[in-house]
């Protein structure tokens, strides 16, 4: 297979051991569940192991070598993170243990800021329709605690945001408008800059759900204009056990703490507590340490292949996947049929074959996708199917997975047909 | 095909999922509506009773072959049968879709389940035992309920 | 050094690669700061390579071989954990990303709980002087956010709990009662049973903080009778980033969930939401996958030495260790002088010199030990004094290290002297 | 003692430390409190500025030898100095102290900074550099708000 744009798969797929897992009586893995998780290269298990094995102390309050190492080490990776991300400051970076933390935090900080931030029921909240269930649950929850007003953006039916009604969405009462970069489900690549514009009019704050966009192309959290921007570490090569918010350094300044805890205070005593600066404030109790120090061997890694040529790759991944997806008698797919302003997970259907069905076959030959909801189920409930199969590539993605997966969907027909 | 797929996918719950038994809602005395959160499979299942029988299971619902089959199975099965032979049924389904496929079912197993005993492939695969149970469990629910002694409340939307 | 009761560290030390490390100048490592964190042993290690390198998935949700490996070694580290403190059911066992999330996760319910578990403006918290601040944080803040009175036992001047007015402190309006097993600074180990009986004649709930003793003795969370406690992987040979809140059943069946998201759910839709049960409904988004599965093989390697043993080693270690240090003219025990009803952590003051400079100089042997308020600044304010050092053992410490220690204070006082 | 231990802790340090200058609060016309939150060290400091001159800075404060002697030397080396000259002082030591042991005092900077060249060891110690900074961060402090130009507020205990 010879498609422009492609990355040295064969040199890449070395630096995941995973990768050569055989299944099922000698049938070779293919994973293309990477918008669940990514598979991690050994560069980032050596960083680990290392971190483990020669530095592990816990950070910040120790004067000993050990504790000196594991600290340098561990904000070190903050400032990985910082400049993968363009942050005006390493300050803005902190780390929480997924994405779903990270906007759990920001939801949690507007139910107690003061004013101008203060969330409460005279307020709106402006979520999609496209979010991911992290980016929809904490927000009910803020709402039903504050009393605030939950809206959200339709989809349209070729899967993008629907923001025709913009003006009547978001109001001069709306506090913040949290939204995806790129559906885990749909793949939709949204306009950021539309909706970034109308909060800014109004006044609003903006959350950036970046968890399917930071692993796959050059994130520049100044040129996306947000006030906040969440992601996650383990489906960016990255270790689970640790994610990422950011946020304008006034903000985490002005803003109330979420969690309270060793780490996150300036001084303590039985009455009150005064807190430390922005990141700390935000990091109670012993921080994922080891994960820090995996995230930044992880963006080490993507950045020393280039983001832009992560993404790249993938785009003409994905070209190729629809196209030979759409020849499929009975597929169809959920979201954006063309690979413009969409990310690398393609979800479908085929014919009234349950995706269930569809998962386990494919497994028996070794390809791995993910089947259901994908904690997405308004979108199910929006195109009124009840769940979908989807295949997701990454930077070791492969043509010849394309072909697997469309040959192993072939079988899957046969098999229920 | 694979062995393995094979013993999942045994022809009877094929056939049950492409010919499914007493599918729809028809009258009863408690209705139930189950989901399975792992992949979103769901169920609204009525049982009507006549004093100490089932007389009626109807259901209507969504998902996969196994879910669907496991349906149709419990329908074919219960419906007509004493409340105490029931439960036996339905614990002794149970039993084998919690062995991880180390029950080999017997003769009177056999005997018991009827068709049931197809599902005891699906017993190696614990994502999808899930969905062989839904039904049952909402059965299970069901009847507790049309019995007046509690069970689960019906799932907002 | 031949003393009764101590663990073949000889073989344990193999374990830990950290151990060899050579510091400053050829001085070989002498690990003195266990309360901060622990080392981990290979068999730690090797099973988070292993996760990573074969099995490495997300979890629940999918069909394929790797994700049911994943989900099964994931639920598999639930069900050690939980034979490890004797939980009466494995579904009690919520993986948190440390121990301050676990009391955070307590403290934040109780604030968003109906009655009669709601904590307000007509109820009262108690906790303690000698709490971690990861204990009394979450406190103050939901005190702050209530209106709720937090209260507290002091301390005696041999750093034990002054339960003298217990009946005054716990009352009536008592929410929660929340206490530390074991002091990570004086090394105070409480008297449960009178604390939990009070609690239990006033109808409030007990949370117990055993952060430092889950690591050091065998728990058993049914014979300690409360209703949370609330522990973390690092400081017990497993890896950061995973952190353990066990709760009655019936408690976290009625108490709302914390963190909103992924995997906490039941069924989604833009308008309301239904939550998993116990203990999916505390989990929000991907968990600390590879992080459990570290601390079930770390709770597998604490057992296959034995939680009595380790205990009866630190026991005369640290009787050792008082002995010794009694000897040093000028130094001060911080906390219980006698290892009666003690943890292996022994703070103290020398003379006046300050602790940091105590800390830096016995850095330079290579010994490593903290010094400060150790999160813990209202016992430094009991006690009049801006600091201590702290020297804490583990499983894999010797009495010639204890030796080193008391030699290196002799060289620190001619120093400063 | 080791060559590092003895960069850090040369006798100019440990003399100031035993023998602090000007250590206790006096008259000011600003205070601030200002805490090392990695390890509790505080300080308190005043500061009387005469027209443009520093007329004295008083301190009190607990904390470890680094901090005391910085404390000390800082009080011998601004009082009576110009503020445009105290702020250079105050602006070169933060550059030594943020130079991780990379800056080798010139003569220049001996000149400037006299007994406070004797930090330069301290510098390779992360964790010690901010002990070494509490004082100065604090007058730089409190000499703004002498001022009248803002600067942080004293924090609540
Ligand atoms: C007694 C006690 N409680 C709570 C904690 C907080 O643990 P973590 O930092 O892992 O959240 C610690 C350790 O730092 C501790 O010693
Ligand atoms: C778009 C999106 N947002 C948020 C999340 C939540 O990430 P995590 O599960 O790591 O918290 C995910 C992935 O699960 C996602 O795809």
């Amino acid at each position: 297979m010879n498609l422009p744009g492609l990355l040295d798969t064969e040199a890449i797929r070395k630096d995941f051991p995973v990768l050569d897992r055989v299944l099922h009586e000698g049938k070779k893995l293919v994973y293309l569940d990477n918008a669940a998780t990514s598979q991690k290269p050994r560069q980032v298990l050596d960083a680990l192991q290392q971190y483990y094995e020669l530095h592990n102390a816990n950070v910040h309050r120790g004067i000993h070598v050990l504790a000196e190492e594991a600290t340098a080490l561990y904000e070190g990776a903050r400032d990985k993170v910082a400049a993968f991300v363009n942050a005006p400051s390493r300050d803005e970076v902190i780390f929480t243990k997924n994405a779903s933390e990270s906007l759990n935090l920001v939801a949690n900080m507007l139910g107690w800021a003061d004013e101008p931030y203060r969330v409460d029921e005279r307020t709106e909240i402006v979520i999609t329709e496209m979010e991911h269930h992290s980016n929809i649950v904490p927000w009910q929850l803020l709402s039903q605690r504050t009393g605030a007003k939950l809206k959200w953006f339709g989809i349209t039916d070729d899967g993008r945001l629907d923001l025709s009604r913009i003006d009547e969405i978001i109001t001069e009462k709306t506090k913040i408008v949290s939204f995806v970069l790129v559906s885990n489900i749909l793949g939709t690549h949204n306009p950021v800059e539309t909706i970034v514009r109308r909060a800014q009019d109004v006044g609003a704050l903006v959350l950036i759900d970046a968890s399917q966009a930071a692993p796959h192309m050059a994130l520049d959290v100044q040129a996306l204009q947000a006030d906040f921007v969440a992601f996650t570490g383990h489906k960016m090569c990255g270790p689970t056990g640790i994610g990422v918010l950011w946020g304008r350094q006034e903000l985490l300044e002005d803003l109330p703490p979420f969690l309270g805890g060793g780490e996150m205070i300036e001084t303590v005593s039985m009455h009150s507590s005064t807190y430390a600066p922005a990141p700390h404030k935000f990091e109670a109790g012993t921080p994922p340490i080891a994960q820090a120090v995996g995230m930044g061997a992880a963006v080490d890694y993507l950045s020393g292949i280039g983001m832009d040529r992560i993404a790249a790759h993938e785009q003409t991944l994905t070209e190729y996947a629809l196209h030979r997806l759409r020849d499929i008698p009975g597929l169809r797919i959920v979201g954006p049929e063309t690979a413009e302003d969409r990310g690398a997970a393609i979800s479908f259907t085929l014919g009234d074959i349950h995706p269930h069905d569809v998962g386990q076959v494919l497994d028996e030959q070794g390809i791995a996708v993910r089947v259901g909801h994908h904690c997405a189920r308004p979108v199910c409930l929006r195109f009124g199917i009840p769940a979908t199969t989807r295949a997701s590539f990454y930077l070791y993605s492969t043509p010849a997975e394309v072909d697997a997966l469309a040959d192993g969907l072939e079988y899957v027909r046969n098999f229920f047909g | 095909m694979t062995m393995k797929l094979d013993s999942m996918y045994q022809d009877v719950i094929l056939d049950h999922y492409k010919n499914p038994h007493g599918r729809g809602l028809r009258d009863g005395d408690a209705e139930v509506h189950h989901v399975n959160p792992t992949c979103g499979d769901e169920i609204t299942l009525r049982v009507s009773l006549d004093g100490g029988t089932v007389r009626d299971v109807s259901y209507e619902g969504q998902g996969c072959s196994i879910s669907q089959a496991s349906a149709s199975v419990l329908n074919e099965l219960l419906v007509g049968k004493e409340l105490p032979q029931a439960r036996r049924i339905q614990e002794t389904f149970l039993e084998l879709m919690q062995s991880k496929g180390r029950i080999e079912p017997d003769d009177a197993m056999e005997e018991l389940l009827q068709d049931a005993v197809a599902f005891a492939g699906v017993s190696k695969y614990p994502a999808r035992v899930k969905c062989a149970l839904l039904s049952w469990m909402a059965w299970k629910d069901a009847t507790a309920q049309a019995l007046g002694t509690g069970g689960k409340e019906p799932h907002p939307a």
